[in-house]
C-alpha cells in the first residue's frame, strides 16, 4: 500500500516510562517496525496526547496508528481515530503489571516490550480500513412465518414502529391456539381474574394494518440469499406462487400438541373423555362454559393431572417442563368450578412463577380450586366415570378420586424445520462407532418434520435446533443469538411458554429482524462483533474447491457454486474467521484481519538463540475471554513468564495451523492455544470455534512429528474469563516443561 | 460511546444493568440515540456479582465483555454513570427526564492505574461484596468495572486521605470539588431498567439473619465463590471460616409470603440448585446440601439441571417451609420445621444456612408520571402507548435470559414511540 | 400519642382482688399512680372467653362476651381507650371488634345476642382496645419512665419473658414477633440489666393447657426457666398474668419430674416499675410472690 | 385404608371442605393453604398433634371427616399464635383449630375424656353462671372430673400450690363460697343463649 504511514506512539504513563525504556521503544518502532513516525509521550491518553496523534493524521499523513500503552480493552474513548488502522501494544495490563519491578527481571521485561511494539508495527503493516461490502441488500421488510399469537404480535409489533410486513400462515386463518381460547389471565395486574380471549381484536388488528399483508394457506417454498436480500418464494395451497423479497425473517411456528394416546397408563386413548388442555379448552369454548363429557351429559368432577408425559426420562415422555401447564390448569379448573363443579389439580411441583404465577395459584385457591401434592398412578376408564389412582404425597396414601373428566397437562412439542446437523451428526457418530446414537438420529432423520423455511444455504434448509428440537439461543446473556443471521425464532418454537411469555418474545425477535435488516443495509456485522464492516474474501486462483469453509461455518454463512467454489453471504457472515481458519492454502482473510496480520506479528518477535536460555512461547488467546482475563491477571497483578508473546484472535476456530507451524519453524519453543468451553454446553460466541480449533491442534501432532518435535510443545486449553489465576499458571507450566524438555532446535 | 444529544427522538434507559444494557445495545444497534443512566459507579448490575449462570454454569463476566465491546464501539450511546433519577414528566414523545449526577471525584483523566488506592488508608464496606469485605476510600469497583474509572469515597473527600490520593494521581484525575449536578434531558421514550434488590433478610425474622452469623443470603453465598471476594473464592462459613460440611438452603426466603412478597421470585429455586453444584465442585462429598422447598420451579427446559442435582447423592430434598431457626452447637443453627410430604418432623443442624431470599423490585414512588401503572408487587405494568417501558426486573421477576428478551422487547416498543416522533417532525 | 385523660379498664378475672394475679392488680394500681395514668374500670364487665372457651362457646357466644364490655365501656365512658392488662382479654376484645368490622355474619349475631341487654356495638364506631404495655410505650414512653425513676434497679439481671400473646397475633406496633425487644427496654429503663438474645423470649408457657396437661406444660416451663438461668438472671419479668402463673407456680412440681432446683422469681413489669419508682415493696405487691423476688425488695426497702 | 373408608373419602371428598367453610369459624380460610408446613413447624406442642394443622386441611380437602373431626390435634392448640404470625398465606390457623375443635364437640365428635375440653367446658360454664371465671372452682373441678378418687390424689398435688397461693393472697378459699362474679349474671345468660341460638341456627346440615 504506498500511501500507508505507521505512527507509533508510547506511553509513558502509569509506570511505563519508570519501568521500560520508552526511548529504546521509539527505536525499535522506527527501525525495525518501519514507523514513518514515533514519539514518546508521558500521558497519551489525555487530551493533549491524543491530540498530538490527531495532529500526525491529519498533517503528517499517518494512515495507521500503532498505540503502545494500555490494552487494547482500556482507554477505547480516547484511542478513537476515525478513518486510521489500529494496532495496540499492550506494555501496561500484558507487560509491566505481569512482571516483577527488579533489576534481574528489567531485562526479559524490556524485550517483552520490545516485541510487542514490533508485533504491533508488524500487524498494522498488514492491516486494511475496512469498508462494507458492495452487495449489502437494502431490504427492511421483514418475514413473519406462522399466525399465531407470536407471528401476528411479531407482525403488528414491526409494523407499528414503520416496517412492512409480510406474514404467512399456512392455515386458512390466523389466531393459532390462542384463538381457541376460551378465556386467559391478563397479562396486567390484578392477575388472579380471567378475562375474555382477546385474541380477534389482535386479528383485527393486524387485518387492518396498513404495513402488514397477510398470506393465508400459504408456506415458505425457498428462501435463499442474506439478510436485507432474502428472496423468499411463498406457496399456496392452490399451487400458485409470489416470490418477496425481505430483509429479514421471524419464525414463529408454534407447537404442535402431544399425542396423549402415548400414555394409556393415564387414561390416553382409553375415552373420550381423557383429554389434553387444548380439546378440554375447546370443549369449554364451544360450550359457552359449561363443562360437557362426550356424551353431552354435564361433567360435575374434573381432575387434571399435571406434567403427563412430561419431566420424565421415562421413552416416549418429554424430559422438559412446558411452563405454561400449571397455569393453564388453575384457569381451566377454574371454569370448572364458574359452572359449579369440582376441580382438583393433581401435580407435583405447582410451577406458577413470577409475579402474577402467584397470583394466578392464589385466585384459583380462592375459587375453590383444590390443589393435592400427588403423584397420579393411572386412571381408569372402565364402565361409568373415569378414576384416577395416586399416591397423596401429603397425606402419603394411595388413594383414588372418581372423575367425569380427566384433563392430561401434556406438554409442547416445537413446531420446528428439520435439523441441519442431523446428517451431519450421524456421520460423527457413524465415525465414532456409536450405532445406538447413529439408529437413534436415523430415526430422527426419518420421522423428521418438513421444512419449514426451505433454506438454500449449504448447511440445510432450516434453523439449527438447541435441544430437544426447540430453536432456542444456545446463550443466557443473548437470548435472541441466533446460528442462522437474520432469522429469529419466537414463541413455543423456541422454548416452551405460554401467551404472555410468546407476546414478550415475538417484540423482541421483531425488534431482532429489524435491527438485522437495518444493520445488513450498512454491511454491519451483527451480534457478537457488531458493526464490524470487514467480511472475508478469498483468492478464487489459490483456491482447490475443498469445501472445508463451507462445510465448517458455524452460521451456514457460505454457499458453494456450481463449480464448489465458495459463495460468500456476508450479511450472514459473523466474521469470526472460522472459515480463514479452516483454509488449507490460507486463501480467505479480511481486510484487518488475515493470515498476515497474524502471521507476521508471530514473525516479527525477536527470537534469541537456542543457547540463550530465553524461550519463546507464543500465546493466541480468544480475544473474549482469554485475553480479558490476561488483562485482568495484570490488574490484579499476577506475574507470568516474560517469554510469553501473546496474540489475541478473534476466535480459536480463526486459528489457522500455518500459525503453529510458522511458529514452530521460526524457534517458537512452545504454542498455547487459549478458547472457550467447547462440547454440549460450549461457551464459544461462534458456536464450534473452540471445538473445530481443538480437533486442527490434535492433528498438528503428525507436523510435530515430522519435525521431531515433543508433541507437549503445543497445547490446547478451555478457558473460561473468570480464569485469571489458572491462565497465568498454564504460561508458567509451559515455561516450566521447556526447561525440562529444552529449547526448540529451530532457532536461526 | 460519544455525546449523544438528547431530543425526542433518543431513548433514555434508565439502569445499567443486563436489562439495561441490552436495552440500550439492542436500540442503539437499530441506529438509535440512546442515553444510558446508571446509579453506580459501573454498569454491569447485580449480574455482574454473580459467579455463574444457571443452567449453563457458564460465566457472567463473558457475555458482559460483549456487551462493554458493543457500548465502546457504539457512538450511539452516552452512558452517564452515579446518575440517579429525580423525576420524569411529560408524555410519550416528549418527556423529560430529571436527575442528580453523584461526583465521581475522578475526571476522565483517570487510567485505572491504582496508585490512589495505594496511598489511601480509610477502608469501607465493599458494596460489590455486600460488605463482606472492606475497600479502600479510593477504589475500581471490580476487575470488570466500566467505565474502567475509580471512584473516590465522599467519606474520605475532605480528609487527609483524600488529598493524599489527589497527591498521588499524576494525571490530574482526582478533583475532590466535585459536587452533585443535577441534570435534565428531553427524550421521546422511557426504558425503566433498575433492576432489583435482594430481599433484607433480617425482616424474616424467623430465620435469624440478624441473630446467626452462619444465617447468610443467596447472594452472598455467590460473593464467595469469587477469587477476588470475600473469601478469596471458598466457600467459607462468616463465624469461623471453616468450611462447612452439612449446608442448608431455605427456599421462598421472603417471597410467596404475604408477610413480605407476595410474588415468587422466580429465579431462587434455580439458584439453589445451582449453588449445589459450586458445592459439589468445591467440597465434593465433603459438604452435603439440604435445600427446603415448598414447590421446585426449574421451568421449562430448566428441568433437566433440577433432574440432575436430585441425582446427586449429596443433595437432599425437604418439602418444607422452615418454620423457624434457632441456636445450636457451638457456631451451628438448628431449622426446626415438617416435612409435610407424610409429616415428618425435624430439627436439623446445620453449619451453615443460605435464605433464597427473593426479589425486590426497585421501581421508585413518585418518580414516573402518575398515568404509568405499577402494581402491587412494584413492578410496571405494560402499557403500549405510555411511552415508559419496564424492562427487566422492573416489569417483572425474571431471570437474565428472561431480562434480556423482555428488555429487547420494550426496545421496539420504544422505538415505536420515537418513530412515530420522527414521522411527525419528518 | 400522649397520655389520654382516662382508660377504660378491663382488668380481667385474674386481675382481682384476692385472684391469680392480685399483686399484678395491686403493683399496676402503684405504677399508674407513680405515672399518673388514670384508669376507670368498667363496670359489671366479664370475662372475655380467654383462649379455652371455645370448648364451651362457638364463635359467637364468645365474640358476645367481648362485645358486652366494648359496649359497657362505650356506654360508660364513651370511646376512651379500653385498656386491658391481660392479653387474652386485651386479644379477645380486640378479635371481638375487627371480627364486628369484617365479618357481617358476626356483627348480625353479637347484636342479636347484645339487644337481649339493650346493648349493641357498631362497626367502626367502637374505641381502641389496648394492652396497658401499649400504653407505657406509645402515651408515655420509655424515656419518660426512664427519666422518672427514683431507685434504678442496679445490680439485678432480668429475663425478659414476653410470652405469645402479648405478641402474637397483634403485639406491639414495631415490634417483631420473634424477637420483640420492648420488654428488655423496659428493663433497662428501670436501672436493670436485661439478657441479651434470651432465648425462650416468645416461647409458649402453654397457657391453659397447663391446667389440662400438666406433663407438658412444665416441660415447656422448663426450658423457658433454663434459658432464664443460662443468661444470669435472677428472676424473670412478664408483662402476662398466665405466663406469671404458668412460670412461677410450677417450679416445684417442675424440680420434682425433672430433678432440677428451679426458685427464680417471676414478677410483672408493673412491679419492676412500681419500685423503681419508688414504691414499698408492699405497695409493689412484692409480698404476692410465691418465691419471693428478694433482690427486688431489699431496693424497695432501701 | 379400609374399603369402608375409601367410601367415605368418596362421599365427602369436596363436601367436607364445604361443610368447614360453612360451619367451622374461620373455615372458609382452609382452601388458601400450600402445604408448606410452617404453621406444623411452628407448634410448642407439635409433636403432640397426631395430624398437625397443614395435615388437617389436607385432610379436610380429602374428605377425611371423621378422622378429622374426631383426631385430638386441635385440642393440643395452646393459643401461642405462631402458625397464625408465620403463615405465609394468612391463614388465621389458631381460630381455625378453635373452630375446628368446637364443631368437632357441637357434633359430638370429639374424643371422650379429652381433658383440655372437659377443662374448657367447665371454664364456659363458669362464665355462663357468674359472667366471670372461678378459678378455685375451675382448679377444683378439674382435679375431680375423673371421680372423688383420682379428684383427691390431685387436690393432694396441688395442694402445695394452693396453699401458696392463698399464701401470696392470689387464691382465696372464700371463692368456693360465691366469689367473684358479675351483677347482671341473668342478662349474660340471656345474651349466651342468644348468642348460641343464632350461631345453632347458621349450622347448615351436612353429612348426616
Amino acid at each position: 500500500m504506498a500511501d500507508m504511514k505507521i505512527g507509533a506512539y508510547i506511553c509513558q504513563g502509569c509506570g511505563i516510562g519508570e519501568r521500560l525504556d520508552t526511548a529504546q521503544l521509539v527505536n525499535v518502532a522506527k527501525r525495525e517496525g518501519k514507523a514513518a513516525v514515533a514519539r514518546e509521550h508521558e500521558f497519551l491518553c489525555n487530551a493533549e496526547g491524543v491530540q498530538m496523534i490527531q495532529d500526525d493524521i491529519n498533517n503528517d499523513g499517518v494512515t495507521h496508528l500503532v498505540i503502545a500503552g494500555c490494552s487494547r480493552r482500556a482507554k477505547t474513548e480516547a484511542f478513537n481515530f476515525e478513518g486510521v488502522a489500529l494496532s495496540r501494544a499492550n506494555l501496561r495490563e500484558g507487560v509491566i503489571w505481569v512482571r516483577p519491578a527488579t533489576d534481574e527481571a528489567a531485562e526479559t521485561t524490556q524485550e517483552m516490550a520490545d516485541d510487542y511494539v514490533r508485533m504491533a508495527c508488524a500487524e498494522a503493516k498488514y492491516m486494511k480500513m475496512p469498508s462494507a461490502s458492495g452487495e449489502q441488500g437494502l431490504v427492511r421488510d421483514i418475514l413473519v412465518v406462522g399466525g399465531g399469537i407470536s407471528g401476528m404480535t411479531a407482525a403488528l409489533e414491526a409494523a407499528k414502529a414503520g416496517y412492512k410486513v409480510e406474514l404467512v400462515e399456512k392455515t386458512g386463518a390466523l389466531g393459532g391456539v390462542s384463538a381457541e381460547m376460551y378465556k386467559k389471565f391478563p397479562y396486567k395486574a390484578p392477575y388472579n381474574v380471567l378475562v375474555d380471549n382477546t385474541t380477534n381484536e389482535l386479528i383485527e388488528a393486524v387485518n387492518a394494518n396498513g404495513n402488514i399483508t397477510v398470506y393465508l394457506n400459504t408456506t415458505v417454498a425457498k428462501t435463499d440469499g442474506a439478510p436485507g436480500r432474502f428472496e423468499v418464494s411463498l406457496a399456496t395451497e392452490s399451487g400458485s406462487s409470489k416470490d418477496v423479497m425481505v430483509g429479514a425473517i421471524v419464525q414463529a411456528t408454534g407447537f404442535n400438541q402431544y399425542d396423549i394416546n402415548k400414555l394409556p397408563e393415564l387414561g390416553g386413548g382409553k375415552s373420550q373423555d381423557v383429554m389434553d388442555q387444548l380439546t378440554f379448552e375447546k370443549m369449554v369454548k364451544a360450550n359457552g362454559g359449561a363443562i360437557k363429557k362426550a356424551d353431552g351429559s354435564e361433567a360435575r368432577n374434573v381432575v387434571f393431572v399435571q406434567c403427563a408425559g412430561q419431566r420424565s426420562e421415562q421413552e416416549g415422555h418429554l424430559p422438559y417442563c412446558s411452563g405454561h401447564c400449571c397455569m393453564t390448569s388453575i384457569k381451566q379448573a377454574r371454569y370448572v368450578k364458574d359452572a359449579g363443579g369440582d376441580a382438583t389439580v393433581i401435580f407435583d411441583d405447582l410451577r406458577t412463577p413470577g409475579a402474577d404465577g402467584e397470583d394466578v395459584y392464589r385466585g384459583g385457591q380462592e375459587a375453590g380450586v383444590a390443589f393435592s401434592k400427588g403423584k397420579v398412578n393411572s386412571v381408569e376408564a372402565g364402565g361409568q366415570g373415569l378414576k384416577v389412582n395416586y399416591n397423596d404425597k401429603i397425606l402419603a396414601e394411595d388413594t383414588y378420586i372418581d372423575a367425569d373428566i380427566v384433563v392430561l397437562a401434556t406438554g409442547m412439542l416445537p413446531a420446528s424445520g428439520p435439523n441441519p446437523y442431523l446428517a451431519q451428526d450421524i456421520e460423527t457418530a457413524g465415525n465414532e462407532e456409536n450405532t445406538a446414537l447413529v439408529e437413534k438420529l436415523k430415526a430422527e432423520q426419518e420421522n423428521a418434520p418438513v421444512s419449514v423455511l426451505n433454506l438454500q444455504y449449504r448447511q440445510g434448509s432450516d434453523v439449527p435446533h438447541l435441544k430437544s428440537g426447540f430453536t432456542d439461543s444456545h446463550f443466557i446473556c443473548f437470548p435472541y443469538e441466533t446460528r442462522r443471521t437474520g432469522i429469529y425464532t419466537a414463541g413455543p418454537v423456541r422454548r416452551p411458554m405460554d401467551a404472555h411469555q410468546a407476546i414478550e418474545d415475538a417484540t423482541g425477535a421483531a425488534l431482532k429482524a429489524i435491527q438485522a435488516s437495518e444493520n445488513a443495509a450498512l454491511g454491519r456485522a451483527a451480534h457478537p462483533r457488531s458493526g464490524d464492516l470487514s467480511y472475508p474474501t478469498f483468492r478464487k486462483e489459490g483456491c482447490t474447491q475443498c469445501k472445508r469453509c463451507t462445510v465448517e461455518c458455524p452460521f451456514g454463512a457460505i454457499n458453494e457454486d456450481e463449480k464448489g467454489y465458495p459463495v460468500y453471504n456476508e450479511a450472514r457472515c459473523r466474521r469470526c474467521g472460522t472459515c480463514m481458519g479452516a483454509c488449507p492454502v490460507r486463501v480467505i482473510s479480511f481486510e484487518n484481519y488475515s493470515v498476515e496480520t497474524i502471521g507476521q506479528q508471530l514473525k516479527a518477535v525477536d527470537m534469541p538463540d537456542e543457547f540463550s536460555e530465553k524461550p519463546r512461547l507464543l500465546i493466541m488467546a480468544c480475544e473474549n475471554d482469554a485475553y480479558p482475563a490476561l488483562d485482568m491477571a495484570g490488574m490484579s497483578r499476577q506475574e507470568y513468564s516474560a517469554y510469553a508473546r501473546i496474540i489475541p484472535v478473534r476466535c480459536l476456530g480463526s486459528v489457522n495451523t500455518i500459525w503453529i507451524t510458522d511458529a514452530l519453524n521460526s524457534g517458537y519453543d512452545g504454542v498455547i492455544l487459549l478458547g472457550c468451553q467447547k462440547g454440549e454446553n460450549y461457551q464459544c460466541h461462534f458456536v464450534k470455534g473452540s471445538e473445530i480449533a481443538h480437533n486442527r491442534m490434535s492433528k498438528i501432532d503428525d507436523t510435530l512429528e515430522q519435525l521431531n518435535m515433543e508433541k507437549e510443545r503445543v497445547q490446547t486449553y478451555e478457558v473460561s474469563i473468570a480464569d485469571i489465576h489458572r491462565i497465568p499458571q498454564i504460561i508458567n507450566d509451559m515455561e516450566k516443561l521447556i526447561a525440562e524438555i529444552g529449547m526448540s532446535p529451530f532457532k536461526f | 460511546m460519544s455525546e449523544v444529544i438528547a431530543t425526542n427522538q433518543a431513548i433514555m434507559v434508565v439502569g445499567g444493568g443486563i436489562s439495561g444494557l441490552t436495552a440500550a445495545l439492542e436500540a442503539a444497534e437499530c441506529g438509535k440515540q440512546v442515553i444510558l443512566l446508571e446509579k453506580s459507579p459501573s454498569v454491569g448490575g447485580r449480574v455482574g456479582q454473580l459467579h455463574k449462570y444457571f443452567p449453563k454454569l457458564c460465566i457472567p463476566t463473558c457475555g458482559l465483555e460483549i456487551q462493554y465491546r458493543r457500548l465502546k464501539a457504539n457512538k450511539n450511546v452516552r452512558l452517564i454513570t452515579m446518575a440517579e433519577v429525580t423525576e420524569v414528566t411529560g408524555e410519550a414523545g416528549n418527556f423529560t427526564v430529571n436527575f442528580k449526577i453523584a461526583p465521581r471525584y475522578v475526571n476522565e483523566n483517570c487510567t485505572a492505574c491504582g496508585e490512589c488506592e495505594k496511598v489511601v488508608v480509610a477502608e469501607f464496606p465493599d458494596e460489590f461484596n455486600y460488605g463482606m469485605k472492606s475497600r479502600k476510600g479510593a477504589y475500581l469497583v471490580s476487575n470488570m468495572a466500566y467505565p474502567q474509572r475509580y471512584v473516590i469515597d465522599p467519606r474520605i473527600v475532605n480528609t487527609e486521605d483524600g488529598e493524599k490520593a489527589k497527591a498521588a494521581c499524576k494525571y490530574g484525575a482526582v478533583d475532590l470539588d466535585m459536587a452533585e449536578q443535577n441534570m435534565s434531558l428531553n427524550v421521546g421514550a422511557v426504558i425503566w431498567a433498575t433492576g432489583w434488590k435482594p430481599y433484607d433478610a433480617a425482616k424474616i425474622q424467623p430465620y435469624g439473619y440478624d441473630r446467626y452469623s452462619n444465617v447468610i443470603t443467596n447472594v452472598e453465598f455467590e460473593r464467595m465463590l469469587d477469587p477476588f471476594g470475600p473469601t478469596g473464592g471458598r466457600i467459607l462459613r462468616p463465624s469461623d471460616n471453616q468450611v462447612p460440611k452439612n449446608i442448608a438452603f431455605i427456599q421462598c426466603a421472603g417471597s410467596r409470603d404475604q408477610n413480605h412478597l407476595k410474588h415468587c421470585s422466580r429465579i431462587c429455586c434455580m439458584a439453589s440448585l445451582k449453588h449445589t453444584t459450586y458445592i459439589r465442585d468445591q467440597l465434593g462429598d465433603e459438604c452435603k446440601s439440604s435445600i427446603y422447598y415448598i414447590d421446585i420451579r426449574a421451568i421449562d427446559r430448566i428441568d433437566d439441571f433440577h433432574r440432575k442435582v436430585k441425582e446427586d447423592p449429596n443433595v437432599t430434598f425437604i418439602k418444607s417451609k422452615v418454620a423457624n431457626v434457632v441456636a445450636g452447637n457451638g457456631d451451628n443453627v438448628v431449622l426446626k420445621g415438617v416435612d409435610t410430604e407424610g409429616y415428618n418432623r425435624y430439627a436439623n443442624e446445620h453449619d451453615l444456612v443460605v435464605l433464597a431470599t427473593g426479589m425486590e423490585s426497585t421501581v421508585p414512588a413518585n418518580v414516573l408520571p402518575t398515568n404509568i401503572s405499577i402494581n402491587e408487587h412494584n413492578f410496571i405494568d405494560l402499557d403500549s402507548d405510555c411511552g415508559i417501558y419496564g424492562a427487566g426486573c422492573s416489569s417483572d421477576a425474571l431471570d437474565v435470559n428472561r431480562a434480556a428478551q423482555n428488555a429487547t422487547a420494550a426496545v421496539l416498543r420504544a422505538i415505536q414511540v420515537v418513530n412515530r416522533v420522527a414521522g411527525q417532525e419528518g | 400519642m400522649a397520655k389520654k385523660e382516662f382508660y377504660s379498664f378491663y382488668p380481667g378475672c385474674s386481675s382481682q382482688s384476692k385472684a391469680s394475679a392480685d399483686n399484678f392488680l395491686r403493683s399496676s394500681n402503684a405504677m399508674c399512680d407513680a405515672l399518673d395514668i388514670k384508669l376507670k374500670e368498667i363496670d359489671d364487665w366479664n370475662c372475655c372467653g380467654a383462649s379455652i372457651g371455645y370448648a364451651g362457646g362457638s364463635e359467637i357466644p364468645r365474640l358476645s362476651l367481648s362485645a358486652r364490655n366494648i359496649a359497657l365501656s362505650q356506654q360508660q365512658h364513651g370511646n376512651a381507650d379500653i385498656v386491658a392488662p391481660c392479653a387474652a382479654c386485651w386479644i379477645s376484645t380486640r378479635e371481638a371488634k375487627e371480627r364486628v368490622e369484617h365479618s357481617p355474619k358476626a356483627s348480625q349475631g353479637v347484636n342479636a345476642a347484645l339487644s337481649e341487654i339493650g346493648l349493641k356495638v357498631e362497626a367502626n364506631a367502637m374505641p381502641e382496645a389496648r394492652h396497658m404495655v401499649e400504653v407505657l410505650i406509645e402515651d408515655i414512653g420509655l424515656d419518660t419512665i426512664a427519666n422518672g425513676i427514683s431507685k434504678p434497679l442496679e445490680g439485678i439481671k432480668i429475663a425478659g419473658y414476653v410470652g405469645c400473646q402479648t405478641n402474637r397475633p397483634f403485639g406491639i406496633a414495631g415490634e417483631s414477633y420473634e424477637n420483640p425487644v420492648y420488654l428488655d427496654h423496659m428493663i433497662e429503663a428501670c436501672g436493670a440489666k436485661a439478657v441479651d438474645n434470651y432465648e425462650k423470649k416468645v416461647s409458649c408457657c402453654s397457657g391453659a393447657l397447663m391446667f389440662s396437661e400438666p406433663e407438658k406444660g412444665h416441660a415447656l416451663v422448663k426450658e423457658i426457666i433454663e434459658a432464664a438461668y443460662d443468661g444470669g438472671a435472677d428472676m424473670i419479668v412478664t408483662p402476662c398474668q398466665l405466663c406469671q402463673m404458668n412460670v412461677e407456680s410450677y417450679q416445684r412440681n417442675i424440680n420434682k419430674t425433672f430433678g432440677t432446683k428451679f426458685n427464680i422469681p417471676v414478677v410483672y413489669y408493673t412491679q419492676l416499675i412500681a419500685v423503681a419508682y419508688g414504691k414499698s415493696s408492699q405497695e409493689a405487691a412484692l409480698d404476692g410472690q410465691m418465691i419471693r423476688a428478694s433482690k427486688l425488695e431489699d431496693i424497695a426497702n432501701k | 385404608m379400609s374399603n369402608m373408608n375409601q367410601a367415605m373419602v368418596q362421599k365427602y371428598r369436596s363436601d367436607f371442605l364445604k361443610e368447614v367453610e360453612a360451619n367451622v369459624e374461620e373455615g372458609h380460610w382452609v382452601k388458601m393453604c400450600m402445604q408448606c408446613g410452617v404453621c406444623s413447624g411452628s407448634c410448642p406442642l407439635g409433636p403432640y398433634w397426631e395430624h398437625p394443622p397443614q395435615e388437617l386441611f389436607m385432610m379436610i380437602r380429602a374428605g377425611k371427616r371423621e378422622e378429622v373431626l374426631s383426631t385430638e390435634s386441635m385440642w393440643m392448640c395452646t393459643s401461642c399464635y405462631n402458625c397464625m404470625a408465620r403463615c405465609p398465606r394468612g391463614l388465621p390457623i389458631t381460630h381455625i383449630m378453635h373452630g375446628l375443635a368446637s364443631y368437632a364437640k357441637r357434633l359430638g365428635l370429639s374424643p371422650k375424656r379429652q381433658v383440655t375440653e372437659q377443662f374448657g367446658q367447665m371454664f364456659w360454664d363458669s362464665i355462663v353462671k357468674n359472667g366471670r371465671v372461678n378459678e378455685l372452682k375451675i382448679g377444683v373441678g378439674l382435679y375431680f372430673k375423673d371421680g372423688i378418687a383420682q379428684g383427691i390424689k390431685n387436690a393432694m398435688a396441688g395442694r402445695e400450690l394452693g396453699m401458696a397461693m392463698m399464701k401470696s393472697k392470689r387464691l382465696s378459699p372464700m371463692e368456693y363460697f360465691g366469689g367473684h362474679k358479675c351483677k347482671d349474671t341473668s342478662g349474660i345468660a340471656k345474651m349466651l343463649k342468644k348468642a348460641e341460638e343464632f350461631e345453632a341456627e347458621h349450622i347448615a346440615k351436612f353429612g348426616e
